[in-house]
């Protein structure tokens, strides 16, 4: 399942969604709004998406991904809204037989999830000014004049 | 001439001010679409940073326009 | 903290150890007792440590990892006692400011307590035989009859 | 001879039968130690797939003993 949430995320009842008796290995990814990106210091985001081809494109990853790995769950859900420090932005959760599986496939869910889902992120520097993450052009920053910030890994 | 419907998300809708509008069009791709569009509304990126979806899926900068087609341009993404 | 606990694990709780403000990522494993290792039904199982050694030992891996990979907090929790299917048995917190780390880290960890820290399973097949994992000698089978199990992945 | 406190775990504990005892011995190392009671008890693990603990410290299977010291011996580990 890949959701993009408009309300807060729950941890614990996302995880209820794992449970299952084949499985020995949970490996679950949190993503979370932190005080800092490349040096400048933020204090909130925003994150906005294009929920329907977000969703579907989700679907994609979490399909392409049990087709890579022996895994038996994998959930992954987004928030969109605005984030305060020490949200939590996104949870991915994984359970397979195995240790490995979990761990790769939990990892290869967030990477492609950032790469290709259409999610959008714009920081908020302590400073007053903006960027939206990866939107900078040619050197010159696409946001209200802080340096380029470069592609974020969160 | 056809009519297309656009929405915008994140640098784009904050370049153009609003989140969506319907417009005539003699754009024939998405490519063409979107060069019409920086034009007019001075959008910074350029379009080979710009992914195009028509209809809720993913479809080529150079794919047919139809009447009616729902339009996103994609600028980078950034999740997590 | 590395830390051997005779009560249930509660993730929940476990979590709320590791918020930062620096940290954009936090990766979690927890192993379950699944039904099943290698193709034998599996009913239950013990885990027992040396508890004195085994914190001793958890610590210098979580002294370790901090020391290979940039992360912010590493928790690890180990329950012993007889657990039933789909009981937590240990879990595993790491947060990081970027999310490679989180990863590398988590998996470090659980990597080396499970090839280092004096804790044992025994498994309690569905026949009503049992077996201490990884201490079949030679062949022949350390528990009380079923065939050799190889070393465990969870 | 010294006296040395035994604790046992696992599949030791079960092949002895009692999870502790305090016995003499004329073993001067872990090494010798455990072939000694590996000869009594019938423990199953040869000596090479045990390690050694002494006060709660790992330590080479060579290391002396000492009158009063801890030992534990340490099959194969299968946490998580």
């Amino acid at each position: 399942m890949f959701k993009i949430s408009t309300a807060p995320l729950d941890p614990a009842a996302l995880a209820r969604m794992l449970p299952d008796a084949r499985a020995g290995a949970c490996v679950t990814f949190e993503g979370w709004v932190r005080d800092h990106n490349d040096g400048h210091p933020v204090r909130s985001l925003d994150y906005e998406a294009y929920a329907p081809l977000a969703e579907k494109e989700g679907a994609r990853i979490l399909a392409e991904t049990r087709g890579k790995f022996p895994i038996i769950g994998a959930v992954c859900v987004h928030r969109v809204g605005a984030l305060a420090l020490g949200d939590l932005a996104v949870w991915v959760g994984v359970t397979a037989a195995h240790r490995g599986a979990a761990f790769d496939a939990c990892r290869h869910i967030i990477d492609e999830a950032k790469s290709r889902v259409p999610i959008w992120k714009k920081e908020n520097y302590a400073d007053g000014a903006t960027a939206w993450i990866n939107c900078a052009t040619r050197g010159e920053h696409a946001g209200a004049g802080v340096p380029p910030a470069p592609p974020s890994e969160a | 001439m056809i009519t297309v419907h656009l929405e915008y998300f994140a640098i784009l809708r904050e370049q153009r001010g609003l989140a969506r509008e319907t417009l005539a069009t003699t754009a024939a791709t998405p490519a063409e679409l979107y060069a019409e569009l920086r034009a007019r509304h001075g959008f910074t990126l350029p379009r080979d940073r710009v992914r195009a979806a028509v209809n809720d899926e993913f479809v080529a900068a150079t794919a047919p326009l139809r009447e009616g087609d729902r339009v996103v341009f994609i600028p980078p993404v950034a999740g997590g």
